[in-house]
Formats: structure tokens, C-alpha cells, sequence
């Protein structure tokens, strides 16, 4: 370890955080580039699976709050990108990564939303199960990035709570809407755990990401704290948690939890996911669809300054 | 029948807000940039906002208990009164530009009109409304300018947009005798008086654009009075359904 | 619960020919050939008599008294049990044509061994619409042949078309509970035992078609068990809307 | 005159139908091929608004219906064009010019099918006014159009009685489909009227059309035969048609009606109806779209063909 790195490290174990400007290593840039781009693409991404009812939302409040729910991660992808412009790259080169496929997002994202209850499902699981990856993450070494984090966290949580509230308006509604919510746990709660990554055992990278404090957690920690919080939420709205061999441990203070099907997340992360090539296709037309507006207002930009240059020579 | 006619008038101003909303929001993660996602999400939201406010008080100038959601979710499009223009397919981001710079420059002028409306509610939320619209109509005017002043293919898509839409414009200023009876008593405003400012403000920003205005003078009309085209119907199929599913269930 | 059983399996095989009718009615006045648009129509008829005749006996096997009408529009998306290869968008003619294919090579084996069935009724059904989808599948492979042996655009459309869809014929071949149980019965048939002569079929027409099998071994599942896309619920909004929107009328 | 013309105008009021190999004056072909061209065209561009509630039919009988008559609509179009070739032009010559907006279509379909009742009441209406425009040229002096003109009518017939049935049924049902087919009524009644054409005193080439016996009846007689016929109908229904005009005149056996909006009627035929721009839009992107289809079958033949020589040479 070269002294450079020493020290890095040294402020890193001291809880002093690392702004864009310091020294830090190659590796520690680019992976933090990754991490950050592909949360950037989360959030952008993950703005179609909800989009997907906004217009078939059933009252007009609620078309409302999930309007501003999907503005709000347009919003936390800008915030994201701009942390990973810290970095040393654009926007346009990060987004490229994502269009190409060669950078991915959240696997969750693949899933489709196939009643209303999903809406709220997703606030409640999926939303959940980001802010207990990212709430670590407020705490990590990289200042613009954890600065983000804090902002994130905060909007997520409103969102989590709106997500509670509309699964429980289902769950306490009729008979079709409580088994619509029921349908959408059974759906999300698998994928919702997958969130976490893969087991400790066969994780890469971690080791040295907690090190560096851009990982502060280990996935399997993740996963037990949100199965913990979340079986509890689900037992006071009435439904049942898809899996058989879920149950109490008064030895460790948690719950027990079946087996995850690593099978299924290796397949949707490779691109076999019932919406991978809807989701990604999707941001491709858009981004393709948008080539000449983006174009004009360069064009335009353009011109406008021409013109300020010759009043200014003819003045 | 000053009342039916006073909620028949609300139930126009929030169709307008309402479709309008539903158009943008099918954009909704598929923009040219992710700054106009976010905008276009920003102005759906006002308008859903305002649909909501003159809905709510059309049910109670109505009195059939009808509130809000009961409009927007179960009326059939031969009762919705929304513009032609509103309904009117998204196209590409140049009609749908183009769309909103025709109804923001009505609309701000009709909101201003309304603000001093006879009614406390009609003025209270007119005036609420016209602070987003005011916001709406100037990001309209600089994207159009900026489009239609920008490269040779932005231009033609602009241009095209506008002798698209250009017959739906006319219907913002026929007054009918539901406008006229309003405008007479203070409580609305006659468009018909709308049409010289609209004009002026349009041509001025299509001057700035290099944009012309078309020459067509043949107007399509009906929207106000539930006649709509072949559009609206699919788009509320869509929008009504969990509601028509459902009927009865709390959302 | 053998009655339910065989609801269930009933309901697929009308929700499969209802689907499937409704995309290719989507084509109306669209298609790429006058004689194209007529032979579409006609499938999309005979598949709705078939839906028809399925769904109205699913009704009364239920023993709900829900008939042929309620079942098509009165369920929602999470009740379809169609395959989900019927469910996937029209995409452009090549893809309408792949998916037809797919679906005619396997619906042919399904009639073919349900007229066989120990049920009169599922017999009589399968008897009478094999004839029309020995018709439909003749005109499938005859397309693929010449699209797939066709021009370079016509070649790579195919081949896309097949590339996109193959991911949905996995779910065809998987017996549930459901068939397993009613096949043992002699009542259905136990789709694993088609798979052989399907593939058989279609790597036939492909050589023949100049067209490539995927390589993909990753299938897509869950339709028969009512988990779909995002693709169906917009489908329903549509086909349901008028059932949705005036309950009890009569039409 | 010439001889040849004096015969063949003789032949006509004789009864004797022309056929395509007999001889015809050029204003004749050129009359025939416009009139059949449109009304090939009508039935063609006829399947759009119909189409556009078959995705909506609230039931399977219904739809299985609606899409039998648009199929039905696609035959009478390609017998059409078959006629139309009789007279030495190619479908696709016809049809293009259809897609370039030299020819018209029947100015009826520019108008929108905006609830279900309409579907019916096109059936009743404007099936209605195309047989009665049509029996009379089933003994019109061309063969080949007066033959397809039998078949037609034929099928109109039914649909025509369909289309009656679906608007009784709205008519006899809840007050909403009371109302609904009311709406229909009101908003196709006048366009009906408009499909007869315009005024006797305005219509331009009717008397050398009537010498040649191909228009046997001229345009207000239709109209007025239409209008004496549908208001028993309407009345049958419960429904009032909407003219206050309107109303029985003893001495002349005839319904009196008010005044056509001609000017509107001139606007739709320029291009400035309701649906102008969507019908012709939508047929062309279904040709356009369909160009690498009818290639690769061109393609194919080609290639079986060149193989079936170069078989026949190796053999």
C-alpha cells in the first residue's frame, strides 16, 4: 500500500469523508462510479413499472401522489448522476452505459405491475428494502454521495409510508382489493429479498467496498433486518407472507426465512426477467425518439450566442 | 337554469385540467430528457390539482352528491366537456408542445378573466391556478421559441404541429349560451373577448420562432358540448377502469 | 375438486382463443395486404367462436351462472389463465404472424387430443374447431415459409419475431396440477407429451423458412396460473370497458 | 354521335347490359372507373370507424358480428376493384390514388364512431343510404358493377338489419343506452342525408350519368325515398330524429325536412371533417408499413419460381 492509500484509508477509519476533489484510489473511484450510475439508473428506471398505472390510477389523489412519487426518483437519478459527475465522468457517457445494457440496474425493476395494489406494494417492499440499503449508506465515506443518500432516504420514506397506506386502504377494502394486495405480496416479497444481492458467501467485491465504508453492510445482514421489520407490517394488514418456512427464531432474536431461488435473480439479472427488454427498450425510444429535440436546443443555443457575438462586434 | 349551467361550466374548466393531465402523464418516463420527464410530471400535477378543485365544487353546484372522483371516473365521454384540443393525441414531443402553448395562452388568459369572476370559489381558484399557469406558459414560450428557432428538423416538427392542431383552436372562443348566460351575470368570462389577446401573443412568439400561422380557417368544434372525436373514449376506457371494475371500492 | 378443475382448464382454453382474437382485432383495417386484413378477420372469428364455446361451458361446469359474457368481461387481468404468448403485443406483421404460428402448431396438437377427449362435450368443441385451425395453421406455415424464405427485410423480421417471442412457448409444454389431475382423468391432455412434435413442426418450417431456433432455453411462465404481463391489463381496459361501465345493461 | 356511340347508347336503352369487352365511349370507362373506384374505396376506409369499437364490442356475439361485417365490407371492396379492373385499370393504380387523396371515399366515414350505439346506427343510417343508392345500379348498364352491386345489396341487407337490432336493443334498454342511441342518432342523421349527394340543381354530370343508366335515380329522389323510409323507423324506436322541420305533408305522400347544412358538407369533402386526416393517415401507414410484406412475397415467388426453372433445366 502506497502512502497515498495509507492515508486515504486512514481518513476513511477516522470518519472523514472523502470529497471530490481529494486524492482517492482508481478503484475506489470507478466503483463507486458503478455503484452510483447503476442507482442513478434505478431510479430512472424504476420510474416504468409505476408509470405503467398512473393513468389507470382509480381516484384522482392517488393519480396525484404517484405523479409526484415518480418525479421524486426522476429527481434522486439527477441527484445520482450529479454525485457520479463528481466522479470524473458526464451524464450522457453514465446513461450511454445503461442504453448499451453494459451497466444495469435494480433487478427488481424487471418485474411487471399487474394490479393496483402493486403500486403500493412497491412503495411499501421495494422502496423499504432501498431505504435499508441506503440508510447505511448516509453514513458512507464518499461526502456527495452520502450527502445524496440523506436526501434519498428522506423522500423514500414518505414514499414507503404512502405505499403502507395504499396496500392497507386494500387490505381493508373489499374482498377483491384485499385479495389484489394479497396477490401483489405474494408477487413482490421474493424479488423484494433478492434486492439484497447475493448471499455473503458468494458476494464479490464486499470485502473491500466495506473497507472503503461504500459498503456498510453485508447483504445478508440487509436482508434478515428487513425481513425482521417487514413480517410484522404484513401481519397487521391481514397477509400472508409467501413462504412456508417463515417463522420465529427466539434463539436469535429473528426470523427464520426459506430459501431464495438464486436460480430465478441469476436468470432476470442476465436479461430473462419477464420486463427486461420492455424496461430497457423503453428508455431506449425514449432516449432515441428525444435525439432531435435534445439537438435543437444545442442548435439553438448555438445561434443565440452567435447572434450576442455579432451585436457585440457590430456595437 | 343558472345552476346547471354554473356546474355544467366548472365540470368544462376541470375536464380541460383533467384530460389534458392524463395526456401528459402517458409521457411519464419516456421524455427526450430527463429535465422534461420532471416538467412534464410538474405541470400534469398542477393540472390534476386544478381538476380537482373545479370538479369537486362543479358536484356541489350540481348537487347530486357527485364529488370529484365520481366526475373524473364515471361519466362516459359524451359527458365530458374537456376542448378537442386537450384530447388530442400526444404525437411527438413537438404536438405535444405545441398543444400546451395553445391551451396555456387560453388558459392563462381565461384564469386571469376569472379571477374577478362574481364568484368568491370561481375567483379563489383562478387565482390559485394561475400562479402554475403562469409557469406553464412561460416554459411554453421559451421551449417553442427555442424549437422553432432551433435546427431545420425542429422547426418542420414544430410547423407540423401547428397546422396539426390549428383547427382545434378555434372551439376556445365560441362562446355558447352557457358562457353567454355566465359571462352576463359576472360568474365566467365570454371567450369570444379572449381571441384578440390569444392571437397577439401567439403570433408574437411564432415570429420569434420563425413559425407561421396557418392559413386554415375551418375550426373544429363540439368538445365543449360533449362531441369529441374517436380518442377520448380509449383514453378514459383507460383511465376509468379500476373505478368502472370496482364499483363501490375505497381507493 | 374436479369440477373445479376442469373450470379451470375450460377457461384456458377461451381465455387462450379470446386473447388471441381481441390482438388480432387490434389489426382491423390495418393490415399489410387487403387479403391479409380479411384472412385475419377470419381467424379472429373463429378463435371467438371457439372462445365462446369454451367459456360458456366453463360457466356452467362453475356452476355460478356466469356465462360466456361474464367470464370475458367481467374478470380481471389476475383470472385470465391464457397462455402468455397470446398476450404479447402485435408488434409489426412479422411478429403477429410468429406468434400465430406458434400458437396454431400447438393449439392444432391440443384439439387433436382433446377430441379424444372422455368428456362429449370438450370432444364435440375440440372436433369442430380443429377444422378451422388446421385452416389457420396451413396459412401460418405458408407465411413463415415465404417470409422467412423471402426478401433480406422479410428474413430479418421473421427471425426477430422469433427471437422475441420464443420465450413464451416454454409455458405451452408445462403441465400444472390442473392438467396433470384432468389427464389422468382422460379428460385433457398433458401438454409435456406435445412438446416433441411441436418442435418437430417448427424446426421444419424454420429449415424450410431459412429461419434459426433460438438458442434460449429461458422460458417465461405463469399465464395458465393468471400471473401476466403489463401488457394484459391494458387489453382488459379495453375489451371490458362497456361491461365495466354499465352493469346490468343488456346488449 | 358517331355510329359506334349511337349503338352503344341504343344497347343501353334497350336494356343490354355493356360488358368489359364491348366497346365504350372513353367518358363512360373514365365515369364508371371514378364511380366504382370511390365506392370500392368507401368500403375500404368504411372498416376504420367501424373498427374502431371492435376492440370495445361489450359482447362476443356482438363483436363476432361487427367484425363479420367488416369482413364483409373488405369483400365488397375487392369485388369492387375487381369491377373496376374490368374497365382495363389495376387495383394498385386505383388504390393509390386513394392514398394520395386524388380519388375520395364516401365523406360519411370522416365522421367518428364515439359510442357503441353508433356502431348500430351506422348499420341503420348509412348502410341504409348506401342501398338505397345501390338497388337502383344493380340494373345499371355495366355488367360487371351491376352484378357486384346484387351481391352487395344483398349483404347490406343483413347488416342493415343488424344494425337496426343493435339500436333497438340501446333504444329498449337502460335509460343510459336510451340516451346513447339518441346521441347516435343525432349526431349521424344530417351526414346521412349528405350521402346522397348534393342538391339535383348543384350536381354536376348527372344527365349524361342517367343517359348512360349508370345513376338511375338522381339525388333528392334517394334522399327523399331515405327519408320517408327511416322516419317510421326512428319513430318504431322511440327515437326523434333531429329536424323540427320535419313533418308529414298530406299532398305530396312525402315527409317534408329541413334545410342541409351544405357548407358543412362541402367542408368534410375538402379534407376539413372530423377524421379526414386519421382515415387516410391510418390506411396509408397500413400500406406503408405493409411495403417489405407484399416485397418478400413478390421475393418469394421469384425465387420458386427461378428454382422450378432451374429445375426443370437440370432435369
Amino acid at each position: 500500500m502506497s502512502a497515498e492509500e495509507r492515508a486515504f484509508q486512514e481518513k476513511i477509519d477516522a470518519g472523514i469523508k472523502i470529497e471530490a476533489k481529494d486524492w482517492m484510489p482508481e478503484g475506489y473511484r470507478r466503483t463507486l462510479i458503478r455503484q452510483i450510475s447503476q442507482h442513478a439508473h434505478s431510479e430512472i428506471v424504476g420510474q416504468l413499472p409505476e408509470g405503467n398505472w398512473v393513468t389507470r390510477a382509480p381516484t384522482l389523489k392517488r393519480k396525484a401522489i404517484l405523479l409526484a412519487k415518480i418525479q421524486d426518483e426522476a429527481g434522486h437519478g439527477l441527484y445520482l448522476y450529479s454525485a457520479a459527475e463528481t466522479l470524473g465522468v458526464t451524464r450522457d457517457q453514465v446513461y450511454a452505459d445503461l442504453l448499451s445494457g453494459k451497466v444495469k440496474y435494480s433487478s427488481i425493476f424487471n418485474y411487471p405491475t399487474t394490479n393496483w395494489a402493486d403500486i403500493g406494494t412497491v412503495g411499501w417492499l421495494v422502496d423499504g428494502a432501498a431505504i435499508m440499503n441506503q440508510i447505511p449508506l448516509c453514513r458512507c465515506s464518499y461526502g456527495p454521495y452520502s450527502r445524496a443518500m440523506v436526501r434519498v432516504c428522506k423522500e423514500e420514506s414518505f414514499h414507503q409510508r404512502q405505499g403502507y397506506d395504499l396496500v392497507m386502504t386494500m387490505a381493508r377494502g373489499t374482498p377483491e382489493q384485499k385479495q389484489m394486495a394479497q396477490d401483489a405480496l405474494n408477487r413482490w416479497w421474493w424479488p423484494a429479498l433478492m434486492m439484497f444481492g447475493p448471499p455473503d458467501s458468494d458476494s464479490v467485491h464486499s470485502a473491500q467496498s466495506m473497507q472503503w465504508k461504500i459498503k456498510i453492510l453485508s447483504n445478508d445482514e440487509l436482508r434478515q433486518k428487513f425481513v425482521d421489520q417487514t413480517l410484522p407490517q404484513a401481519e397487521y394488514l391481514g397477509l400472508t407472507v409467501p413462504d412456508h418456512e417463515l417463522k420465529w427464531n427466539e434463539d436469535t432474536g429473528h426470523y427464520d426465512f426459506g430459501a431464495i431461488d438464486w436460480e430465478e435473480f441469476r436468470q432476470v439479472v442476465a436479461g430473462n426477467g419477464p420486463c427486461n427488454r420492455d424496461r430497457l427498450r423503453t428508455r431506449v425510444k425514449a432516449w432515441d425518439d428525444g435525439a432531435w429535440f435534445r439537438d435543437a436546443l444545442l442548435a439553438h443555443a448555438e445561434k443565440k450566442s452567435e447572434r450576442q457575438v455579432a451585436a457585440a462586434k457590430a456595437a | 337554469m343558472l345552476l346547471d349551467d354554473k356546474s355544467v361550466y366548472l365540470m368544462r374548466l376541470g375536464d380541460n385540467a383533467l384530460v389534458l393531465s392524463q395526456r401528459l402523464s402517458e409521457w411519464c418516463g419516456k421524455g427526450p430528457a430527463f429535465e422534461e420527464d420532471m416538467a412534464l410530471t410538474n405541470i400534469a400535477l398542477d393540472l390534476i390539482g386544478q381538476a380537482r378543485m373545479w370538479l369537486s365544487y362543479a358536484g356541489e353546484v350540481e348537487g347530486r352528491g357527485r364529488d370529484e372522483d365520481a366526475l373524473a371516473f364515471r361519466r362516459d365521454s359524451h359527458e365530458f366537456t374537456n376542448l378537442l384540443l386537450v384530447e388530442q393525441p400526444n404525437g411527438d414531443y413537438a404536438q405535444t408542445l405545441v398543444r400546451q402553448f395553445f391551451f396555456d395562452a387560453w388558459h392563462q388568459l381565461v384564469l386571469d378573466a376569472l379571477r374577478r369572476s362574481a364568484d368568491d370559489r370561481i375567483a379563489d381558484i383562478a387565482s390559485k391556478a394561475i400562479k402554475e399557469v403562469a409557469y406553464h406558459l412561460r416554459r411554453s414560450i421559451d421551449l417553442v421559441v427555442r424549437l422553432g428557432d432551433g435546427s431545420a428538423e425542429s422547426r418542420r416538427r414544430m410547423q407540423a404541429a401547428v397546422e396539426e392542431l390549428w383547427m382545434y383552436t378555434g372551439e376556445m372562443f365560441n362562446a355558447d349560451e352557457t358562457e353567454e348566460l355566465l359571462g352576463a351575470q359576472g360568474l365566467a368570462c365570454d371567450p369570444s373577448t379572449l381571441k384578440d389577446a390569444w392571437l397577439a401573443m401567439v403570433s408574437e412568439v411564432f415570429a420569434e420562432a420563425t413559425l407561421e400561422l396557418p392559413a386554415g380557417e375551418w375550426m373544429q368544434k363540439g368538445g365543449k358540448q360533449g362531441r369529441h372525436g374517436e380518442h377520448l373514449g380509449l383514453l378514459l376506457a383507460e383511465m376509468q377502469f379500476l373505478q368502472r371494475a370496482y364499483p363501490g371500492a375505497t381507493w
